[in-house]
Formats: C-alpha cells, sequence, structure tokens
C-alpha cells in the first residue's frame, strides 16, 4: 500500500488533488484508493492536509496517515525540517518551488525533489492553483499510476473548461520530471 | 383582500369532531369543530400536544371524523409541512392541510417550526386557539398569558399577584414575516371566524388564524359565558379583529366606543385581585395598541 | 345531522386485536357524553326561526340542524349552556336534569 | 449480475446516492457537520433533476424528523440525516417514530457529544439512543452505507417490522473519505425495492386518526408491539440482505460479521468503521501466528444476543472496543456484549476499550495494544476491567 500526505492551503486544492488521485487509480487503474481530507473545520488559506491510499487490494485501514511514501508540499512557506518526520524511511518529498537551491535535496534516506508547479499553473491554467500541477508531478515521480490514468481522472472531474488547463497541467508537470 | 364569506346555512351536516371530551363550554372545541365544517372531508388535521389532542384522541375514542395526527409539542408546523409535502409527492391536490395548536404550542414551544412552515410559504393553515394559558396542564403561563391574569404559575400573591408580562403579539409576528394570509378572530364572532377558513384555505399559500377561544375552567368563568366574554374582549378592545395579507392589514371591526374594560376583567377569576391601577394599565395598553394599529396599518 | 354512530368497542383479547400502532379508524365513538350535563337545554321550537346560531355556537356540535328547526341530541349535549346566551329570541332554558 | 458502475465517492455521498436509488419521495434535511454533505448532494441532485423528490430544508433538526413523521404518515417514503448535537435535539422526535411505526430511514454521522464541543467522530450519540426504538446499524465503509440505505427501506418498510431504520456512519473517517463504491442502475434498485405501499397511512378513503394517546389499560400492548417488531425485524433483516446477495452480489453477514473467528482465542469486537482497521491488525498478527479475531456488530437494535454469543463461546478471552463510554459504568456495547454472553451462559474474561472518543485516531498499533491485553487476560493476569485506550497523558490510575 503506497500513502501519500498533501500538504497545502485551504483553498489551494490540496484534498482535490489528493482526491483525484484517486480518482484516477479506482478508475482508470483498477485499483483500490482512499481519499480523505484532515477533519475538520475547512478555513480558506489555513494549511490543511489531504491523504490519499492506493493500494491493489481493498483498503480497510482508516487512521490517520501519520507518515507517508510521498508527501507533496504545494507551498514552499509550508516547508520545514520538521516535515521530514511526516516521511517513511525511503520517502519522497515533493516540493512546490521555484527556488530550489533554497531547500536541502534529502535528509538521511529521505529524499526531496522540487519542482516549479507555480510557473507551470501559470502558464496552463492561467491561475496560480497548482494542485494539478503536483499531481502530475507526483504521478511522475513516484510511478504510481499512469499519466494517462491521471489525465482520465481530471477529465472526468472537471468541468470541460476546466479540464483543458488542468490536464495540461498534470501533463507538463509530469514532462518536466520524466526528463 | 378576498371576501368570501362562508355560508353556514349551506354547510355540511357533518361533524369531524364530535364525541370528544373537551370541558363543557369550551372554546378551543368550537374553533376546531367549526373549522373542519368550512375546510371538510378532504382535510388533513394536525394537533400538537394540549387540550384538543388531549381531548380527541382517546383510544378507542376518535374524536376527528377526518385524517388527523398527533404531533409533538414543538412540531406542529413541520409535521404539517411534512404532510403538505406528501400530499404534493402523491400528487393529492384540493386537500387542506391544517393545524390547532393552542397559545403554548404556538407562541412558545411551537413557533420556531411556525417560523420555519411561514418562510418557506408551505401549503398549510395554522390555527391557533388562544385560551391565554397552558390549560391542558393546569392552567399555566403560557407567553399568551395577558398582563395580571391568575394562573397557577402566575399566581396572586402577596408580593407579586399575577403574570408580570405582557401577551405577546403573534399577529404581527406572523405578518411581519410576509405571511401569504394572517387573521385574528374571536370564537364569539363565530361567522367572522369561518370566513377568515375559507379565505385561508383559498389564500393558495401559507395561512395563520389566531383565533380567541376562553376557556371557562381557566379563566373562572361560567361555562355559558365562553361565548359572551369572547365577544366581550373584543367589544372592550383588548383584542381585535383583523386581516392582513399582501401587506396590507385591514380591521374587521372599529368599534365606535369600547365596552368597559373593567367590566370584561371583573367577570373573570383569574382577574379577581387587580386593583384600580392595574386595570388603568390595560386601558392604556389598548389604546396604545389602537392607536398603533389606526396609524400604522394606513390601509386598516 | 350526521354524526358517527356510538359503537361498540369489543376489549381485545389477543395482541392481534389491536390496531399496528397508535393509528384507528376515523370518528370511531365509543363513549357519550350525557353523564357530564347537569341541566341540559330545552328549546322552544315552535317559534324557533332556524338561525343556526345555537347550531354553530354549540362546542360538541350536539344541535342538529332541521329543515325549520334545530334539535339537541341529548347523548352528547354536555349542558354548557352556551346556546342559552346565543338564542336571539331568547328561546332556549336551561333545566336541571332528573326533572 | 445486474450491471454496477464504479464510483469513488465519499460515504456522504454514498448515502445520497441510496437515496436517490431508492425514490425517496420526501426528504428533510438540516445541516449538521459532519452530515451535510450528504444533504448538500441531494441538493444538487434536485437541483440538476437527477432526483425528484419533495426536497425541505427545515429550521431545526426536531422539525427535521416531525416533518418525516408528517410524510411517512401519509404514505411516504422518507428519509432525514443528522448528527450528534442534532440527533439530541430530536431525541423525542426519535421515540415518537418509532412509537408511531413510520418506516422513516436516517442517517445518522457519529460524532461525539457536548461537552467539550467536538465535531469529530465517536459513537456516543446514537449508543445513548439505543432505547428509543430505531434499528440501528452501523456500517464499515462507503460501499455497505450506499447499500444499506436501500436496504434500510425494505426492512423498516416490512409490514413485520414498520420500525424506522438509522444508519450510523462514523464521523469524517467515513462521511468524508472517498472510496470506490459500486453503484446498480436505477432499474435494478427498483427491482429490488418496489414503491412504498403502506399498509397503514393517512388516506381519504379510510381516515384514521394518528399517534393516538391510550390510557393504562391500552397502553403496555403498544409497547410490546413495538418489541415484537423489533423482534421481527430479525429474520427481515437476513431476508433483506438475502434478496439484495441475489441482486447485487454483496452481503455483510447479517446482524454480525464474525472475521477469522472460527480458531480465535482472542477475539475484539467492533462497531463501526474502526472494523477496518482491526481487520488489518488481525491479518498482521495472524501473520505471526497469534489466534486473533475479529467480531463487527453490525446492528445494535435489535441486538445480535445469540449470534454474539455463538461467535464468541470459543474465545478464551473477549476485549469490546467503545467508542463511546456510559460515566460511572462502561462502554454500552460492552454493557449489551455481557449480558449477551452471560444469557447464554458463556463467560470467557471480557475486557473494555475506551476508545476514538471525540475522534482521537485509533491505529493499528493500539487494536494490537489490546490484543495484548487480551493475551494477559487469557493467561489470567488481572487486568483492567476498563481502560481507556490512547489517552494523552499518564493519569493517576
Amino acid at each position: 500500500m503506497i500513502e501519500v500526505r498533501w500538504l497545502g492551503r485551504g483553498g489551494q486544492g490540496g484534498f482535490t488533488a489528493s482526491r483525484l488521485l484517486g480518482v484516477a487509480a479506482v478508475l482508470f487503474e483498477n485499483k483500490y484508493a482512499q481519499a480523505f481530507p484532515s477533519f475538520g473545520p475547512e478555513r480558506r488559506g489555513a494549511p490543511v492536509l489531504g491523504f490519499t491510499r492506493i493500494d491493489d487490494q481493498k483498503i480497510t485501514l482508516r487512521s490517520e496517515i501519520k507518515q507517508g511514501d510521498y508527501l507533496v508540499v504545494m507551498d514552499e512557506n509550508l516547508w520545514s525540517p520538521r516535515l521530514w518526520d511526516d516521511l517513511k524511511p525511503n520517502g519522497l518529498m515533493l516540493l512546490n518551488t521555484s527556488r530550489p537551491e533554497r531547500f536541502p535535496d534529502a535528509a538521511g534516506d529521505r529524499r526531496l525533489v522540487t519542482i516549479d508547479a507555480l510557473q507551470i499553473a501559470r502558464e496552463t491554467i492561467g491561475k496560480p492553483i497548482v494542485n494539478t500541477a503536483m499531481l502530475g508531478a507526483l504521478v511522475a515521480v513516484s510511478g504510481i499510476i499512469s499519466l494517462e490514468a491521471a489525465v482520465q481522472g481530471v477529465q472526468k472531474e472537471m468541468k470541460p473548461a476546466l479540464a483543458k488547463g488542468n490536464v495540461a497541467a498534470v501533463t507538463r508537470a509530469y514532462e518536466r520530471l520524466s526528463r | 383582500m378576498n371576501n368570501a364569506v362562508f355560508s353556514s346555512r349551506n354547510m355540511t351536516e357533518q361533524e369531524f369532531f364530535f364525541g370528544h371530551k373537551a370541558c363543557a363550554g369550551c372554546g378551543g372545541a368550537l374553533a376546531v369543530r367549526l373549522a373542519l365544517k368550512v375546510l371538510g372531508e378532504r382535510t388533513f388535521a394536525a394537533l400538537p400536544a394540549g387540550c384538543m389532542s388531549a381531548v380527541g384522541f382517546i383510544y378507542p375514542q376518535m374524536a376527528f371524523g377526518i385524517n388527523a395526527i398527533i404531533s409533538t409539542f414543538a412540531g406542529t408546523a413541520s409535521m404539517l409541512a411534512g404532510m403538505a409535502a406528501a400530499a404534493r409527492a402523491q400528487g393529492l391536490e384540493d386537500v387542506h392541510i391544517v393545524g390547532f395548536a393552542g397559545d403554548g404550542g404556538t407562541a412558545d414551544i411551537g413557533i420556531q417550526a411556525l417560523s420555519g412552515a411561514i418562510d418557506r410559504g408551505e401549503r398549510i393553515i395554522y390555527i391557533c386557539y388562544d385560551n391565554e394559558a397552558y390549560m391542558n396542564t393546569g392552567t399555566q403561563k403560557s407567553g399568551l398569558t395577558p398582563l395580571g391574569a391568575r394562573t397557577t404559575t402566575t399566581p396572586d400573591g402577596s408580593v407579586v399577584g399575577g403574570s408580570t408580562t405582557k401577551k405577546k403579539n403573534m399577529f404581527d409576528i406572523v405578518a411581519a414575516h410576509g405571511i401569504d394570509y394572517a387573521a385574528t378572530a374571536s370564537i364569539g364572532y363565530y361567522q367572522d371566524y369561518m370566513n377568515k377558513v375559507l379565505r385561508a384555505s383559498q389564500c393558495g399559500g401559507t395561512a395563520y388564524i389566531h383565533v380567541m377561544a376562553p376557556c371557562p375552567t381557566g379563566w373562572g368563568i361560567p361555562t355559558e359565558h365562553a361565548l359572551t366574554i369572547a365577544r366581550e374582549s373584543v367589544d372592550c378592545g383588548l383584542w381585535y379583529l383583523a386581516e392582513y395579507s399582501q401587506g396590507k392589514y385591514r380591521l374587521n371591526q372599529r368599534p365606535e366606543t369600547f365596552t368597559p374594560v373593567e367590566d370584561y376583567l371583573r367577570k373573570q377569576g383569574r382577574f379577581k385581585h387587580l386593583q384600580s391601577d392595574d386595570i388603568a394599565q390595560a386601558v392604556r395598553d389598548r389604546d396604545a395598541r389602537w392607536q398603533y394599529m389606526l396609524t400604522q396599518w394606513s390601509d386598516a | 345531522m350526521r354524526r358517527p354512530p356510538v359503537r361498540e368497542y369489543p376489549r381485545p383479547n389477543h395482541i392481534r386485536d389491536y390496531p399496528c400502532g397508535p393509528h384507528f379508524q376515523a370518528g370511531y365513538i365509543v363513549d357519550k357524553a350525557a353523564g357530564w350535563r347537569l341541566e341540559r337545554p330545552v328549546i322552544d321550537v315552535r317559534q324557533c326561526i332556524n338561525c343556526l346560531r345555537c347550531y354553530l355556537a354549540c362546542p360538541e356540535g350536539a344541535i342538529a340542524r332541521q329543515a325549520n328547526k334545530v334539535e339537541v341530541d341529548l347523548e352528547f349535549c354536555k349542558g354548557c349552556g352556551i346556546c342559552v346566551h346565543e338564542c336571539p329570541k331568547d328561546l332556549i332554558h336551561m333545566t336541571a336534569e332528573g326533572t | 449480475m445486474m450491471k454496477q458502475q464504479k464510483y469513488f465517492v465519499s460515504g456522504n455521498e454514498a448515502v445520497a446516492l441510496g437515496v436517490q436509488r431508492s425514490r425517496t419521495q420526501v426528504v428533510t434535511a438540516y445541516p449538521i457537520t459532519p452530515q451535510t454533505v450528504a444533504m448538500e448532494r441531494l441538493s444538487e441532485m434536485v437541483a440538476d433533476g437527477e432526483l425528484r423528490t419533495e426536497f425541505m430544508l427545515v429550521e431545526s433538526e426536531h422539525s427535521a424528523l416531525s416533518a418525516a413523521m408528517g410524510a411517512s404518515a401519509m404514505g411516504t417514503r422518507t428519509f432525514t440525516a443528522t448528527s450528534s448535537q442534532g440527533l439530541l435535539y430530536m431525541a423525542e422526535c426519535l421515540h415518537y417514530a418509532s412509537g408511531g411505526r413510520w418506516p422513516i430511514v436516517m442517517m445518522n454521522a457519529n460524532r461525539s457529544v457536548a461537552l467539550p464541543w467536538s465535531i469529530f467522530g465517536d459513537q456516543r450519540d446514537s449508543l445513548s439512543l439505543l432505547d428509543s426504538g430505531w434499528i440501528q446499524v452501523y456500517v464499515e465503509d462507503a460501499q455497505e452505507a450506499f447499500d444499506m440505505i436501500i436496504q434500510a427501506f425494505a426492512i423498516a418498510e416490512d409490514e413485520q417490522v414498520l420500525t424506522p431504520v438509522m444508519v450510523n456512519l462514523d464521523g469524517f473517517t467515513l462521511t468524508h473519505t472517498y472510496e470506490p463504491v459500486f453503484v446498480p442502475t436505477q432499474e435494478a434498485v427498483d427491482a429490488f425495492l418496489p414503491p412504498y405501499q403502506a399498509p397503514v397511512k393517512m388516506d381519504l378513503d379510510r381516515p384514521l386518526n394518528m399517534a393516538f394517546s391510550s390510557t393504562p389499560p391500552n397502553n403496555m400492548e403498544f409497547k410490546y408491539q413495538q418489541h415484537q417488531a423489533m423482534e421481527a425485524a430479525r429474520p427481515v433483516i437476513a431476508q433483506v440482505e438475502q434478496a439484495f446477495h441475489a441482486h447485487f452480489g454483496r452481503a455483510y453477514g447479517g446482524l454480525i460479521d464474525a472475521y477469522r473467528c472460527d480458531d480465535a482465542e482472542r477475539i475484539l469486537v467492533t462497531v463501526g468503521t474502526v472494523t477496518g482497521t482491526a481487520r488489518q491488525a488481525v491479518d498482521q498478527l495472524r501473520e505471526q501466528g497469534q489466534k486473533v479475531g475479529l467480531l463487527k456488530i453490525r446492528f445494535m437494535r435489535p441486538f445480535p444476543h445469540e449470534e454474539v454469543a455463538r461467535a464468541l463461546r470459543h474465545a478464551r478471552a473477549v476485549g469490546v472496543l467503545d467508542r463511546d463510554i456510559s460515566f460511572g459504568y462502561e462502554g454500552t456495547v460492552f454493557t449489551n456484549v455481557n449480558s449477551a454472553l452471560i444469557g447464554n451462559k458463556v463467560v470467557p474474561p471480557a475486557l473494555n476499550f475506551i476508545a476514538g472518543l471525540g475522534g482521537r485516531d485509533i491505529g493499528v498499533e493500539d487494536i494490537e495494544k489490546m490484543f495484548e491485553r487480551l493475551a494477559a487476560a487469557m493467561d489470567g493476569k488481572a487486568a483492567k476491567r476498563v481502560e481507556f485506550i490512547h489517552l494523552g497523558v499518564a493519569t493517576d490510575e
């Protein structure tokens, strides 16, 4: 089972990304998945978490994901060295930043990969909403699901007008990290 | 405003509230009986805890000849709304959904549900039979008990004599919702009351009728005077007959002169202890209310 | 007057004899109210103008409307005396039961 | 087998889909976290013309159930949903609805009860209302939530039952968690769940006086009938599940679901979503060769006393995980399980684990700790009868 923690701010679409990953895995990869937000009231701007579990068999576990195989940090201002504790050994952190030089690229066996998702979002969606770019990036670095499934997931969940730019965001981020 | 008049000569001979166990001379029972005669057999009624449900549904004696149900005390208007929704869901047309709740069931515990139902524009008729106290439990003060009235929870004590609060103004509260139709009535003026039930049934939306319905037991009057005292409350100006619809108010009776308030109060055991300044206060309150109605209801 | 008939209520012997839940036939009347009364109304029907006020004003629905007169149903009259005050011709008076 | 479409939805959304597929005629709604999303989805279905129902936005939970009773009394299939404080606010109506024998189905999002205020999950809301005369079922995942909404109508509307059903979903861990749910076509659900034909209703042709009062000579009989109806629900629940299985290929075990219990020495009893986490813990311990098992109680009313006793009769130690506590005694599930055991003369050492109150997470490690406690009890070591698991601080106990 693969567990993903999504860290963002309320309104950035972190939970949506966790759900899109689940949709793609369940409906387009024939896998099992579970997606849930950090429980409690939703407040725009406050740091929020989303979670995704993916497995080849039915998932019954319902406890919190305290440490993820992947941790997606959607806003560099949320980065802190303490985040390494939220990763399992050999886990991978994916950080949205345009200034990768300011962040360490590993801590022990845990690694950090960066991507300028904000730039991709601006180019593809025209808005600073990075969730789908981060989804594409995660798919690229993890291989949990295929790019095709991720694209289909976005197309399934979003209205056509919205899906177009977001599919481009997923694809461009995927390509950037797959190179 | 609709001026439909109900003809008591052609009304159904059928009795739909019959064999009930209300006290002799019960104004509330008459309010229910007459309303159902106006509305007819395609009527569904809900009544919360209170006198009329307590005397109407004692198994195996079923006093309602139409479909009727006891609602929760707080939920008369919401149960009516659910019944109206079910009628729509089943395509039932030309039916009336009517509630009969007492003063406590309306102005106190049931006001939230009533407000919600008016807000949604439910097609229901809500009739408050007001006997000015919780009579079913033995005459305790409600939000519609008038100032000075003795009840078992506002006794005539050596320090405090009777109710220290005034009667809540349900008619204005209901009208302030912008309800489709609202009216005050008195069971003493039963032709006027029946006309209003008819108009309520024709208004196409939410209707509220507040009918003064004396309780001889709780008011301390002979049973035979239940309707004469109801008329006197209107004639002395402490109660009034009015209607509201489409943002407009109408006074149905504007007495040239009022009969003495003191005469009205002195006839009732619940006001026996009042002093002359208490009565003067009641007169001042009456005059202020009429001043308000005559000036603020420009179309009255 | 069309009022529901007074019926027998056979006391249930088996749980199946009870309705399924607190629901029962509308207008099922087993008890009369006559015993509630100390006085009963007497109407001088010869002079009755058939104005129907007493018929309307009866909380019990115990005054029947006839073609040109009214009649008290003494099985359900509780003897409140309201009708006495509603009659514009003073044709109703109360008389003690048993007289 | 009918064709079913796979969705990826939350527990709340699964409930909304169940209400839609059941062709519910009247829905009454008042928002409360964490039930809200169910009502939002139903609102969207109404707004988009995907659900033809009388959808009522009422002013309180008391009104939500009062209106539902009015609608049910008129013979329509009726649904509402609530949680926590809202459930307690409508408590009067719960007794009223079961006494009126109205087959209303209600979702309850299990949530803690103030004070302290908490929007997070535990089961103290519904368990405190076990005596209100409702059938209570607790589901484990979104699929079971969807399936049980549909089954709940079939159970509630059975003429032998005519009792309302409360379908309980753990707040957030189920209501807000997205997972795969297979949703059958409308035609397939129609074939399983025909329109509600009320045997008793307010009817213009045969008018009724409903919800009457009864004096002491006639009251207790109606309460006896309610009890009999609840007893009659046991076989009906089994029949409905059998039919559901035949139509849709899914079954849940009826009143209980025993998991790896056959040769288990230690068995943990659970209610609700924590069962899923416990399944994983049991699998892990089994891999280590430990003879552990899991008993999920699905229905708290009618209580499966015989089934529970049968499932636990060979256990050498039994634990009951309660997301509830009846202060001054023990968890309510524990009380019920013990009563079933003693009534059937099965008396293994039994321990009560109070966990997950107010949304406190229950992890696999917590479950493993409970099985450790049971191992000690099995070996005759002294153990606390009622233990709070995973308190965040030290105590003087």
